[in-house]
């Protein structure tokens, strides 16, 4: 059965989304509990799958309908993609756990069974995108996750129709230009598995269809993955999200983006072309200092913590970029696992903020005097997170940002590594003052005596309170672990010939 | 010079159409335009698609015993942009239908689907 | 080479004490000064029981965690890293007798807090002590970095916060120089451990390498308080005075003075620094370090602030003295940071007890002060005689190498400098001290000896003690001088 | 009334046309294979026929005929024969959508095996298609409110 996990990590979703619709329409409560299950079976799948490929040493191809290559949708499980399902699995199935309470309060009960069919929807979007190996099935999946995206955003109340419909705009703009970019590289090469168009390109590198079809590619990914110059629909649309949505879509929706552009430049186009020929990993890195830059300053100006932490996505995107635009071996490893980290350190952060917004009812970083009293394991958890996105190191994102650093200056890059110190000194401004907010309020500050009498946070359930310490352990666990994960893993995904 | 311009006017013709759909999506200030812009974008990109696959003097990708015994790929036209198309309409169809339902949602909330009213409102 | 738990060891105690502290909390408050006892005696027990293995000679390794080919957290025990895990890890047992005893008498609020952070500091200390490579010590430093943020910002006033927003500001921008300065050590060697007499000769051009080492000491420097980036210390007095201790004599200048020694003799090492002729820009830098400090000091009112210019003045005594690659003078600062440690946390201690009793900060209050607090006036005084040079107390002995080694390296320039630092500390110091003992009180004269509390005023009579007794016999209980020896024949290879 | 004069003439005309279009949308579903149709284009005709229903008459006729939950169970029911025949293949050993492997389980030859698998996928892909696109219709003619709209909506 291990020979068809491939294929279920998609099916399964699909179908239990569907069914989770179907059995909420009879009896509400059985949705939460079988959209864990159905996430809790495809962390099985991907894991399953992700061992095969580090057992073997070989990826695993599977064929769709048992159709060769070139005719038939094949998908691949190889060492790059199996991190990347895996960390997904683990952080959807945190995230539906740690949802429960929040969908409770936010989304009216009879949208329920909507909603977990919806959340299901976006898991088999992201699966799909990651686990194909077919350029225009890819387009496909990357639809059905934008729909469930706009649908689970247009679920908020107040301004989150109208933020859901700006961003659709966007989205249909991203993703009709990646259709473009796949239309140009099948009338260039006749095929659409990705395997087979990195043989068919090589000889017509330099061809105007081809350069076309790239750049509406990169421009589909850009949107997807909001990477610094067409990111502006990012603040809105997570900001105004439901909290138990933006829990889901923040940390995966552009890290998955993000991992679609390292496939398209080092898989599909040959690295030797990407880099050298054609300089367009250095124009993806310059594009990404001036986006680290930007957002950083940007979110510093926040006031809004939500907002603060989406422009951080931007950021953490901008890394990405320059590990990229490094264009050599620890830049690009350095990019992989901060892509893996990020997912992580996002999420957490997501949590904590969530329940901040529930039970502090507050989400301004100024409102936050006192939480260490009356929350400490958020707080505690808002630590942790922002620990690792500065990089301080026992945690995972020092070691990423490592790795980056070292591939920038390898590549004698000194404004990609500047951006990258800057950025995190940036970080670092950015969550001490609310750091600062949260541990030290004056004592003779009259909010605090307001906030010690007036509301008390009441208790935090149990569902919310596990997965968030669970994702802060990983977030260490993650750190510690660094080494073992890039030898054997990310080691092996870096493309050849980068 | 003419057999260049009659050898690609369908590039040009959805070239044309994909601007409009832009200028719609991006000029227009009541929210239905925008929408109306979107599906044009989008119809332009599968229009694109379908011409690819066209050839000189090829029948519609249907096995026709009467055209040659043998089935000869030059009779028909290539089929596979248009399988692809038509994932790509269902596409369109959907993206409409979540469009159309926002869009309800945003007329009920704020009684109007011109953009710079809704942004007053948002701003205050 | 011999792989052995006790580094480990010794740097889980104080985790072990800060999750202890954090779990008794404030509602058994015996229990948890307890807690950080015992997690200070397990430290320095810990250290001392590595002391006679280091002594033989023998480097104790222990792999924590591998992160990739030439790359792993890796704590290693040579005598220099011994000196001051030595150092951090006895005065941490002297101020927290010194902490429960002053924080008791004035009812500090958020206890608990202070004393977790102050067991992640001592761990980020030895942490920095013991490391074996350059990433381990990155860590250690930027855990040492983030523990003391809450503490410098303990009283949590408006002016408490800018201070500890100012602290942070300058460490962590040293940190990100440092971190850039790593990656490109990396990028040229390959791997970062630190080899006695440096590993970075001529493996890569030498003004990049001029980049790295200018990297290496602007980041590290912040945290040793060199001139242009010392801003944070004086504005760091605000916190309370165990804290202050802390900062200046046992964990935070002293790890960025350890860490500029480490990269001046253990990363680049005397020969790379004489060919690259960076040591005498090196030297330059930081003999006006030591002469504007003093000149600042000169002018301070407050005790607290005039000692942290005399720590700025001690450590670029230190980091002068390394500089100059010569066998006396390296052996000078390795004995002087000790040294150092010890008397500046006495002069700190009498600091804060004059603060607890009379509750006076300015030296100008200090007329008479003498006569009403005996022990601990002696205690400052036998200190300030110390940091001026004077023979019974041990500043001598490492001011005294000091000058050889300049002499020894034939620069009449910075021998000069050495001596003008002692005739200037003395210009400062001693003023203190006259009046304290030598003119009438202003308010209440005649009244009676009000000595500080038993748990205030012990700890520094002991560390008065210790400095007399480190100069009778330095190689009395903690051997620095046969550690400075070893390390000093490591690094000249036996010369 | 002169409203309701001028629509007998659509109410007759769609009471003719319907039947004759749900026959053709099954037409165009079962010859998907030779000729262009298959369960997209029937299902959307199909739709269409319900739809015209309610555009000529109300909506009432949609909801007599097709109450709104089960609309929604088409809707699962079609993406559940779908995916059904897809893992109907794991039993045969063969990959995902592969029923040409379902030779060896059944009595019939691959490609045999083949076509029915085609047109049971096509049955679900029809299902699915028709009931989408009539709640679509439906929900937007209502603004969302489903089927206790109240009257006015002709």
């Amino acid at each position: 059965m291990t020979v068809h996990f491939s294929v279920l990590i998609v099916v399964v979703p699909l179908l239990s989304s569907f069914l989770v619709f179907a059995f909420g329409l009879f009896q509400r409560r059985v949705c939460f509990p079988a959209t864990v299950a159905a996430l809790a079976a495809c962390l099985v799948f991907s894991a399953g799958s992700f061992r095969t490929v580090l057992t073997t040493g070989r990826p695993v191809h599977y064929h769709l309908g048992g159709w060769a290559p070139p005719w038939g949708i094949e998908y691949v499980v190889d060492y790059l993609n199996g991190l990347v399902l895996t960390a997904i699995a683990i952080v959807s199935l945190l995230a539906a756990i740690y949802a429960r309470t929040l969908v409770a309060r936010e989304i009216p009960a009879a949208k329920h069974p909507p909603f977990y069919a919806l959340f299901l929807l976006q898991v088999t979007g992201l699966f799909g995108m990651t686990v194909t190996g077919d350029m225009f099935n890819l387009y496909v999946l990357l639809e059905i996750a934008s729909f469930s995206a706009y649908a689970l955003i247009g679920m908020g109340e107040g301004a989150a129709p109208f933020a859901a419909f700006r961003y659709m705009i966007f989205g249909t703009l991203g993703a009709c230009s990646y259709l473009l970019g796949v239309g140009y590289l099948y009338i260039s090469t006749g095929s659409l598995n990705m395997a087979d168009l990195r043989q068919i390109l090589v000889p017509i590198y330099f061809s105007q269809a081809l350069m076309v079809g790239l750049a509406f590619l990169l421009l589909g990914i850009a949107v997807k993955m909001a990477f610094f110059p067409v990111h502006l629909w990012l603040p809105d649309s997570y900001t105004l999200a439901p909290s138990c949505v933006s829990v889901l879509l923040a940390p995966l929706f552009t890290k998955v983006g993000a991992y679609v552009m390292i496939r398209v430049l080092f898989t599909v186009f040959d690295p030797s072309f990407s880099i050298t020929l054609l300089p367009v990993t250095t124009v993806i890195g310059w594009v990404a200092v001036a986006g680290i830059l930007f957002s950083s300053i940007m979110a510093l100006a926040q006031g809004d913590l939500k907002r603060m932490l989406c422009y951080l996505i931007v950021t953490e995107g901008g890394y990405i970029g320059v590990g990229i635009g490094a264009g050599n071996r620890p830049g690009l490893t350095g990019s992989i696992f901060h892509l893996l980290n990020d997912m992580f350190m996002m999420g957490l952060l997501f949590m904590a903020v969530g329940a901040i917004q529930a039970h502090f009812r507050t989400r301004t970083i100024s409102g936050l005097t006192g939480l260490h009293r009356s929350m400490p394991v958020t707080a505690a958890a808002l630590v942790v997170g922002g620990l690792s996105v500065i990089g301080v190191p026992p945690l995972c994102g020092f070691f990423s940002k490592w790795y980056l650093i070292l591939g920038a200056i390898e590549a004698r890059q000194w404004f990609f590594a500047g951006a990258l110190l800057l950025g995190s000194l940036l970080n670092a401004v950015l969550f001490f003052r609310i750091f600062e907010r949260c541990y030290f309020e004056a004592p003779h500050d009259p909010a605090h005596r307001k906030r010690e009498a007036g509301v008390k946070a009441d208790r935090m359930a149990m569902g919310e309170l596990i997965p968030m310490a669970l994702m802060a352990v990983l977030v260490i666990l993650l750190g510690l672990f660094s080494g073992y994960i890039v030898q054997h893993a990310i080691a092996h995904a870096i493309p050849p010939g980068v | 010079m003419m057999e260049f311009i009659f050898g690609t006017f369908n590039y040009g013709i959805y070239v044309v159409l994909i601007l409009i759909g832009f200028y719609g999506m991006m000029a227009k200030n009541n929210l239905m335009k925008k929408l109306i812009g979107m599906n044009i974008f989008q119809w332009s990109i599968i229009l694109f698609y379908i011409s690819i696959g066209s050839k000189k003097g090829g029948t519609v990708p249907v096995v026709d015993p009467s055209l040659h015994p043998a089935i000869r790929a030059v009779d028909y036209i290539n089929p596979l942009p248009h399988v692809l198309m038509l994932t790509a309409i269902v596409v369109g169809v959907a993206t409409t239908g979540i469009a159309l339902a926002l869009l309800i949602l945003i007329y009920r909330t704020y009684g109007t689907l011109e953009e710079d009213e809704i942004l007053e409102v948002l701003k205050k | 080479m011999t792989h052995s738990p006790l580094p480990l060891i010794a740097v889980l105690f104080p985790l072990l004490g800060a999750v202890l502290v954090l779990a008794t909390g404030a509602r058994r408050a015996n229990l948890r000064e307890l807690c950080t006892m015992l997690a200070s005696a397990g430290q320095f027990a810990a250290v001392l029981s590595m002391l006679p293995r280091v002594i033989r000679g023998q480097t104790l390794t222990c792999t924590m965690l591998p992160l990739g080919p030439g790359l792993a957290l890796e704590l290693r025990v040579d005598p220099f890293g011994m000196i001051f895990a030595l150092l951090s890890s006895f005065l941490w047992i002297v101020v927290s007798v010194y902490s429960i005893g002053y924080m008791r008498s004035l009812q500090e609020h958020a206890q608990t807090r202070f004393y977790f952070c102050f067991a992640m500091a001592l761990a980020g200390a030895s942490g920095v002590a013991l490391s074996g490579n350059l990433i381990t010590l990155y860590m250690f430093y930027e855990i040492l970095t983030v523990a003391t943020f809450p503490l410098v910002a303990h009283k949590e006033t408006p002016e408490a916060i800018r201070a500890a927003r100012k602290y942070l500001v300058y460490l962590l921008g040293g940190a990100v120089v440092v971190l850039f300065a790593i990656a490109a050590t990396y990028c040229l060697t390959g791997s970062l451990d630190f080899v006695a007499g440096g590993f970075v000769g001529g493996s890569g051009s030498a003004d990049l390498l001029r980049v790295i080492f200018a990297a290496f000491i602007i980041g590290f420097g912040t945290k040793a308080a060199i001139m242009p980036l010392h801003e944070w210390l004086p504005s760091a007095m605000v916190a309370p005075t165990p804290v202050s201790a802390l900062l200046h004599a046992v964990a935070v200048v002293k790890a960025g003075v350890f860490c500029c020694l480490r990269v001046i003799l253990y990363v680049y090492g005397p020969g790379t620094l004489a060919d690259l002729a960076l040591w005498t820009t090196l030297a330059g830098v930081v003999s006006c370090t030591v002469i504007v400090a003093n000149l600042f000091a000169l002018t301070q009112d407050n005790l607290k602030r005039r000692l942290a210019f005399s720590t700025i003045n001690n450590l670029a005594v230190i980091i002068l003295g390394a500089s100059l690659l010569t066998h006396e003078s390296v052996r000078g600062a390795l004995l002087h940071l000790p040294f150092h440690g010890f008397m500046k946390i006495t002069l700190f201690m009498c600091a804060g007890s004059i603060f607890v009793v009379a509750k006076k900060e300015l030296v100008s209050e200090l007329d008479g002060i003498g006569r009403r607090m005996p022990v601990t006036m002696a205690a400052f005084t036998v200190g300030a005689a110390g940091l001026v040079g004077i023979p019974p107390v041990c500043g001598f002995l490492s001011k005294w190498y000091l000058c050889l080694g300049a002499l020894e390296a034939g620069e009449i320039l910075f021998l000069s400098v050495f001596l003008a630092s002692a005739l200037l500390d003395a210009a400062y110091f001693f003023p203190i001290v006259f009046s304290a003992f030598f003119k009438p009180e202003q308010e209440n004269p005649g009244a009676g000896v009000k000595e500080a509390p038993v748990a205030v005023a012990a700890p520094l009579a002991v560390t008065a003690l210790l400095c007399l007794s480190l100069f009778m016999y330095p190689d009395g209980m903690f051997r620095f001088y046969t550690l400075g020896d070893l390390a000093v024949k490591s690094l000249f290879g036996g010369r | 009334m002169t409203k309701d004069l001028d629509n007998v003439v659509i109410k007759t005309v769609s009471r003719i046309l319907v039947p004759f279009m749900q026959v053709f949308s099954l037409y165009v579903f079962a010859h998907g294979h030779g000729s262009p149709g298959g369960g997209f284009q029937g299902g959307c005709i199909m739709a269409a026929s319900f739809i015209l229903l309610g555009v000529a008459f109300n909506l009432r006729e949609i909801g007599k005929r097709f109450r709104e939950r089960n609309n929604a169970l088409m809707c699962v029911l079609g993406v559940f024969i779908y995916t059904g025949t897809g893992c109907l293949a794991f039993l045969s050993s063969g990959n995902f959508l592969d029923y040409g492997t379902l030779s060896d389980l059944l009595p019939i030859d691959s490609i045999k095996a083949r076509y029915y698998g085609m047109a049971l996928i096509e049955l679900g892909v029809q299902i699915t298609v028709m009931a989408v696109m009539l709640s679509i219709f439906v929900d937007l003619v209502t603004a969302g409110r489903g089927e206790d709209a109240p009257e006015d909506t002709e």
